[in-house]
């Protein structure tokens, strides 16, 4: 099995090549590629699960790795390889699964787009590359996918370029990532340099086994650090870039330019799941440190408190948004908080329970919104929506379930368990108890907004008609792909409609997957954390009752329904007919809630400074420029007057022909520096044989005196 | 008696050499060898024009030259001193020097290639050991001569012919060298003489020629229609297209330097000719086994005379190409069936011997070609006929 | 020697008629003349290969590259204004520098005193087993390269759309 | 026979004759022509110091002048692609014409 584990991503890479050389008008060609690549690539994953079921149940966790050569220089070999464990075996299922549905989802999303075959050969590229990153075996096959991954994304955040807001927003995402990336690849460089290899598992050799770990534990550098928390720190850069920690989450929301399906795969499921992946992979380089504060490593502590604070902090901006999407980014983004939070003081299963769970619902969210988006002529405005459960019961259904599993709703859903477990690690995490509140108010914040959110797009009546905004009318002409002109201008929209059955197949099959995937991680039969930690999973409904879980579960609970109650009184009991009045919360907390819609001004302030520097930057420049060239020339020119008017006492030719001498020098001064600098390249060419004539001398000389 | 009188002319050539001074000797046998493939292929040149004259007026329904001498065959004669008594007119705006030069710069070349040219066992007049690429390289000046003329000749005929010659020369320049590629590949040399040994065996009666095999056969016709092309023979004749830019490049030459020109034309075909018989017709081996007896020589020249004789057929047969036409078959169809052509050959290469490879072979060859001519012929609508120059 | 001192001064002849004459057209020609005179010497050098391959590439293929462009540009008929840049002087002079300095390097070294080894041999199939063995990765990079000039050299040149902003 | 200082100060001429001729015409194409000529002198050099260097059957030098010369002539199909829009563009191929980097 492992032999083959490459053929993974290889059918998605083969799909992407085949398709860039699809014509545009081979639509159903590309598609079906993309499709059929993700089938065969779903097929595999789940053969390499069971391989990875058979290996489970012993005690330790069970681990194939297949390493081989890449190039070596001088006597240096680097190797790459894939690995087959729980974790990967995991992480491909859900990966492939998701992929899959999104794939057929888009089908029908993007029928009418004319850049199709490109949308789908940017996807399967992502697919495979995402893979790629699942399965590989050295951090530095790990770190390629991951840039690739990143790249991607941006192909696919600015796949409508035309459009500015979608071209910025893709730079953004790039660049924004990029700065996490840059640490990542430091703290690779440290990593290679401390252990002299960048397996992570090679029979003992690998960077995150004993020896090395020994080594790096030991090992200490500036401030105290070891090298080991050193290096998880700084992956842990990028760990924050890719999956929109704060501080760098601000491209996340703005990723939402993108189509819906890829917000969905892309900035929902999987890639900004890598973050938390990458932190899972490498955990116990995390946690291998000798001076823990009693118990939690450094590098882990960092970890939870990101992961915290980004929880809570992006679930509150999450309830002042007004467009569809951009609320559940942040909420995504509160939500790979959560993983952190989970990672940093549950360990590996906690946060990739979540991670799992959440892929799906959250998923599904992402595509409840690309139908409702789809059905109601690209509207994304909430305010401007309203009453659909009328028009998209089945939409409305799986919405609502994947709203209640996100919002972690009791007992039924898997969002509820997996958050849980999260509450429940934080309950026992000794260092501070923080995080554990923190936890509590980001369930509550999370139910609360989605239940808004629910409320303002399925209740209350249509307001389709009336907020017709022409940032929407462009939104429309530009997915159409046809020029303003000669598109169907509607001034009364026709009623929204429900989706085709091509994209609500897998909304279904998402939702019933939302809920069931709950039951295999409950404190009951944690069949999931045990597969992952590799020890046997045994059936006791008794720990369900224990006082501590039983305790946090109530709590948690209690947050959530307070949460969907707060929601229903704020906004479910009086929708209003039309959009003019002001949001429920803004009348409560007019300058909160301003302060919320403008995401805590954290662009602005980025923007300040960013702009704030460069202004500075030029400001030094000007100044130079104009006083110290300037004054230089200045002064030339104010001696030269000066020897005019003492001339102007002495004889008039004088005066004259020293006046006239002094300009003509000045000129000739100022034509001999600009000569430099005239576009002409012949004296540049003539400038670099001067040099060259100099610089050999010089080494001639060089040579005789040594 | 055979063998002397096969190697007749090396051995006279030695004996001369060795009556030279030492230090003067290698001058001496260049000289010599030199003086030889001049002789031999002007009287040809003579020779081949009267043939050409005749059989043209023969396909054309009319006797050809019948006056001069027997036959006719003294034509040539009188051409040559009608060529030099004439005056020799160089147009006023023309540049003269390079007018002058550009015939010289034609018809040196052409017989330098010919040195290359095994012309009968140990008969090559120069053995070096990348001959091959010799050849082309010394054919490519051929271009720049062309220019010359053209260009030195103030006159927008000329220019307009030189152009389209060097656009042809420069296009079927592709196909010719990579169909020779295949050769190359197969005998795992440049040297000329090596290609011809190469060919040497017999299996049974029948000669072991490149020819014979499905690369080499494609080949050959490839390297034959490039090779038309590339020494303007019709009905790749546009650059002297008389109908339409009146006589190309050398409109403005007359009298001796245009019998160069004319001069130049033929040995380059002879030239060519003799690659082709050197690279895919097995050079001076004879076709059959039991003709070995026969001296070497007088094969190659058969050789050569049968396909100067295609070539007046073709000539006297087809009507001339469009330019649009001449560079699309270059481009769309000989190239790509050049490069299958060696794909076709590595296969050969490393195929076990029998059928299966011939089958293979011949399939991989025709296949292709039926389907890029459909193709192309279907693609092919008479449109309205567009210039595009400079 | 003899042949050296020839093939040097034709090389040199034609070298410096190719950047002295008026006439772009006779300057293309020249250089021409300049590469034979190379090659000549590299085949007296006993790199056959480079030679022709020198010949081949240089005057089959450079040289009615430059000849086209220099129609292109109408550069065929002779300039009116002069054909020297303002700046002449102190390029013939940083040329002149630079000359003395090569020739000084070199007159210095112990190139001088080197004894002549024998001829060696470099046969086409040598140099072919070298490009597909050991300069297997230079031979691909080159490819590419050419691919790469070829497409570029295309789009280049052609012709700029006319409602050009 | 011919030592190998000679080659070297042939290469050094050719060299400068081409600076020389790159530095001092106007035209572009004939500055493009200096060039390949200072591109010959180099692979001059290398053939030179191939056959008197130290161990001739390593091929390099032969090698080194080939991968130059098809480099050369990449370089000048695109020069002068260059060259000819220029030309279209400015109506001029003189270098001390296209100068508008300057300002």
């Amino acid at each position: 099995m492992i032999k083959f584990l490459w053929l993974i991503p290889m059918f998605p890479l083969l799909a992407a090549a085949l398709s860039a050389l699809a014509k545009q008008r081979q639509r159903k060609w590309a598609a079906g590629l993309a499709i059929g690549s993700m089938l065969l690539a779903l097929a595999l994953s789940l053969c390499a699960f069971g391989a990875a079921l058979r290996g489970a149940g012993g005690d330790g966790v069970t681990r194939q790795v297949f390493n081989f050569p890449w190039f070596k220089f001088a006597e240096i070999q680097l190797s790459l390889g894939w690995v087959l464990d729980p974790l990967t075996a995991v992480m491909l299922v859900m990966v492939c699964f998701v992929g899959l549905l999104i794939f057929i989802y888009s089908v029908g999303y993007m029928a009418h787009d004319e850049n199709f075959t490109r949308f789908f050969c940017f996807l399967s590229l992502f697919a495979a590359a995402m893979l790629g990153l699942v399965l590989s075996n050295s951090l530095l096959l790990f770190f390629m996918c991951w840039e690739l991954v990143g790249l991607t994304s941006y192909l696919l955040i600015g796949f409508w370029y035309h459009k500015p807001s979608a071209s910025a927003a893709a730079k953004k995402a790039f660049i924004t990532t990029r700065i996490g990336d840059l640490a990542f690849l430091l703290g690779i460089a440290w990593l290679y340099s401390q252990t002299g290899t960048l397996l992570f598992y090679d029979a003992g050799k690998g960077c995150l086994e004993q020896s090395a770990m020994s080594l790096l534990v030991t090992r200490t550098t500036a401030i105290g650090l070891t090298a080991s928390t050193g290096i998880s720190l700084l992956l842990f850069c990028g760990a924050v870039g890719k999956s929109g920690q704060v501080p760098l989450h601000v491209w996340l929301p703005d990723a939402m330019e993108g189509p819906t399906p890829v917000s969905a795969l892309i900035h929902a499921a999987t890639m900004v799941a890598a973050g938390v992946f990458l932190v899972a992979r490498v955990y116990p380089l995390f946690a291998s440190s000798m001076l823990g504060i009693d118990g939690a490593t450094t590098a882990l502590t960092v970890v939870t408190w990101v992961g915290s604070i980004t929880a809570v902090f992006a679930a509150t901006i999450a309830t002042a948004q007004s467009d569809l999407k951009r609320i559940l980014a942040y909420s995504t983004v509160s939500q790979l908080g959560f993983m952190m939070m989970g990672l940093g003081m549950g360990g590996v299963a906690v946060g990739m329970f979540h991670l799992i769970t959440h892929a799906f619902f959250k998923a599904l969210l992402f595509l409840g919104a690309g139908s409702v988006i789809h059905g109601c002529h690209e509207e994304q405005d909430v305010r401007c929506l309203g009453g659909l459960r009328r028009f998209m019961p089945v939409t409305f259904a799986t919405y609502a379930i994947g709203m209640l599993a996100l919002s972690g709703f009791p007992l039924l859903f898997s969002g509820f368990w997996s958050k849980d477990e999260i509450l429940h690690a934080a309950h026992h995490w000794s260092s501070s108890a923080w995080p554990f509140y923190l936890g509590l108010f980001g369930a509550l914040l999370t139910a609360f907004y989605m239940t808004r959110q629910v409320f303002y797009v399925f209740f209350g009546n249509c307001r389709l008609a009336l907020g017709r905004t022409t940032g929407s009318e462009q939104r429309m002409v530009a997915h159409a792909g046809l020029p303003a002109t000669q598109h169907p201008r509607v001034e009364l929209p026709p009623d929204p409609h429900e989706s085709p059955s091509l994209m609500v197949g897998p909304l279904i099959i998402l939702a019933i997957f939302s809920i069931v995937l709950g039951f295999f991680g409950t404190p009951a039969w944690p069949w999931f954390q045990a597969f992952l930690d590799g020890v046997p999973a045994q059936l006791s409904m008794a720990r369900l009752f224990e006082s501590s879980v039983l305790s946090v579960m109530g709590l948690s609970t209690a947050v959530v329904f307070l949460g969907l109650g707060l929601g229903w009184w704020m906004y479910g009991r009086k929708p209003d007919a039309l959009n003019e009045g002001p949001d429920a919360l803004e009348v409560i907390w007019p300058n909160l809630f301003e302060l919320l819609r403008r995401k805590y001004f954290v662009d602005e302030i980025y923007e300040w400074a960013v702009v704030g520097l460069h202004a500075r930057w030029a400001l030094a420049c000007d100044w130079l420029d104009r006083w110290v060239w300037n004054g230089a020339v200045q002064l030339c020119s104010l001696a030269v007057v000066g020897v005019a008017w003492a001339d102007r006492f002495f004889d008039e030719y004088i005066i004259n022909g020293g006046f006239d001498q002094a300009c003509r020098r000045l000129r000739g001064g100022g034509g001999l520096l600009s000569r430099l600098q005239d576009g002409r390249v012949q004296n540049y060419l003539r400038i670099i044989g001067i040099a060259l004539t100099v610089l050999a001398l010089i080494l001639i000389w060089g040579c005789r005196a040594a | 008696m055979a063998e002397m009188l096969d190697q007749i002319f090396v051995l006279a050539k030695h004996w001369l050499v060795a009556l030279a001074p030492d230090q003067w000797q290698p001058f001496i046998s260049a000289l010599i060898s030199a003086a030889g493939i001049i002789l031999v292929f002007a009287s040809l040149f003579a020779l081949t024009t009267v043939l050409e004259r005749k059989g043209l007026g023969r396909i054309q329904n009319r006797y050809g030259p019948n006056r001069v001498g027997p036959f006719g065959f003294l034509q040539p004669l009188a051409d040559g001193l009608k060529t030099l008594t004439k005056e020799d007119l160089v147009p006023r705006a023309a540049d003269r020097i390079v007018h002058y030069l550009a015939p010289l710069v034609l018809v040196v070349p052409v017989f330098l290639a010919l040195a290359v040219v095994p012309l009968g066992r140990n008969m090559a007049a120069v053995d070096v050991d990348s001959g091959l690429l010799f050849f082309f390289a010394v054919g490519a000046a051929t271009e720049l001569s062309v220019f010359m003329a053209g260009w030195s000749s103030r006159n927008k005929y000329s220019l307009l012919g030189a152009m389209r010659a060097i656009a042809q020369m420069i296009s079927y320049e592709v196909p010719l060298i990579l169909s020779a590629v295949t050769v190359v590949m197969m005998t795992g040399s440049l040297s000329t003489v090596k290609i011809v040994a190469a060919q040497g065996g017999y299996t049974g009666w029948l000669p072991q020629w490149f020819v014979l095999t499905p690369w080499g056969f494609a080949g050959f016709v490839l390297f034959l229609i490039a090779a038309a092309a590339e020494s303007n023979r019709s009905p790749f004749d546009l650059p002297e297209g008389e109908s339409e830019i009146i006589a190309g490049y050398y409109i403005e030459y007359s009298g001796f330097k245009f019998a160069l020109f004319f001069l130049g034309e033929y040995i380059g075909l002879f030239a060519v000719s003799g690659l082709a018989i050197t690279l895919f017709l097995g050079g001076w081996h004879a076709p059959l086994s039991f003709l070995d007896g026969i001296p070497s020589y007088l094969w190659f020249f058969a050789k050569l005379l049968c396909l100067i004789a295609v070539f007046i057929w073709v000539r006297g047969t087809l009507p001339r190409l469009r330019m649009d036409q001449l560079m699309n078959f270059a481009w769309k169809f000989m190239l790509p069936l050049a490069l299958l052509n060696i794909g076709v050959a590595t296969v050969w290469r490393f195929m076990p011997a029998g059928t299966t490879r011939w089958v293979a072979c011949s399939l991989l060859v025709v296949g292709p070609y039926v389907l890029l001519a459909r193709a192309l012929f279907d693609r092919a609508a008479i449109g309205k006929r567009t210039y595009r120059y400079g | 020697m003899s042949i050296f001192i020839i093939l040097a001064a034709l090389t040199v002849a034609g070298a410096v008629s190719a950047l002295s004459l008026r006439n772009l057209v006779h300057c293309a020609l020249a250089l021409t003349v300049a590469f034979v005179g190379l090659a000549g010497l590299y085949l007296q050098l006993g790199a056959q290969f480079v030679g022709f391959a020198q010949i081949l590439v240089y005057i089959g293929a450079v040289a009615i590259l430059v000849v086209f462009a220099i129609l292109l540009t109408r550069g065929s008929e002779p300039p009116r204004q002069p054909i020297f840049s303002p700046g002449w002087l102190g390029g013939a002079v940083v040329a002149a520098v630079v000359f003395s300095l090569l020739t000084g390097m070199v007159l210095s070294s112990e190139a001088v005193t080197r004894e002549i080894p024998p001829l060696p041999q470099a046969t086409v199939a040598s140099l072919g087993e070298g490009f597909m063995t050991r300069y297997i990765l230079p031979l691909e990079v080159l490819g590419l390269l050419l691919t790469a000039a070829l497409i570029g050299a295309v789009i280049i040149a052609l012709k700029e759309p006319r409602e050009s902003p | 026979m011919t030592p190998l200082h000679a080659y070297l100060v042939l290469s050094a001429l050719l060299f400068s004759i081409g600076l020389a001729g790159a530095l001092i015409r106007r035209n572009a194409i004939i500055v493009l022509i200096g060039i390949e000529l200072m591109l010959n002198a180099a692979n001059l050099n290398f053939i030179a110091f191939w056959r008197f260097g130290p161990n001739p059957q390593a091929l390099t030098g032969i090698v080194f002048a080939i991968f130059s010369i098809a480099v050369a002539a990449a370089e000048a199909a695109v020069g002068l692609a260059l060259i000819i829009s220029i030309y279209r563009h400015y109506q001029t191929a003189n270098v001390d014409e296209i100068n508008s980097m300057k300002d």
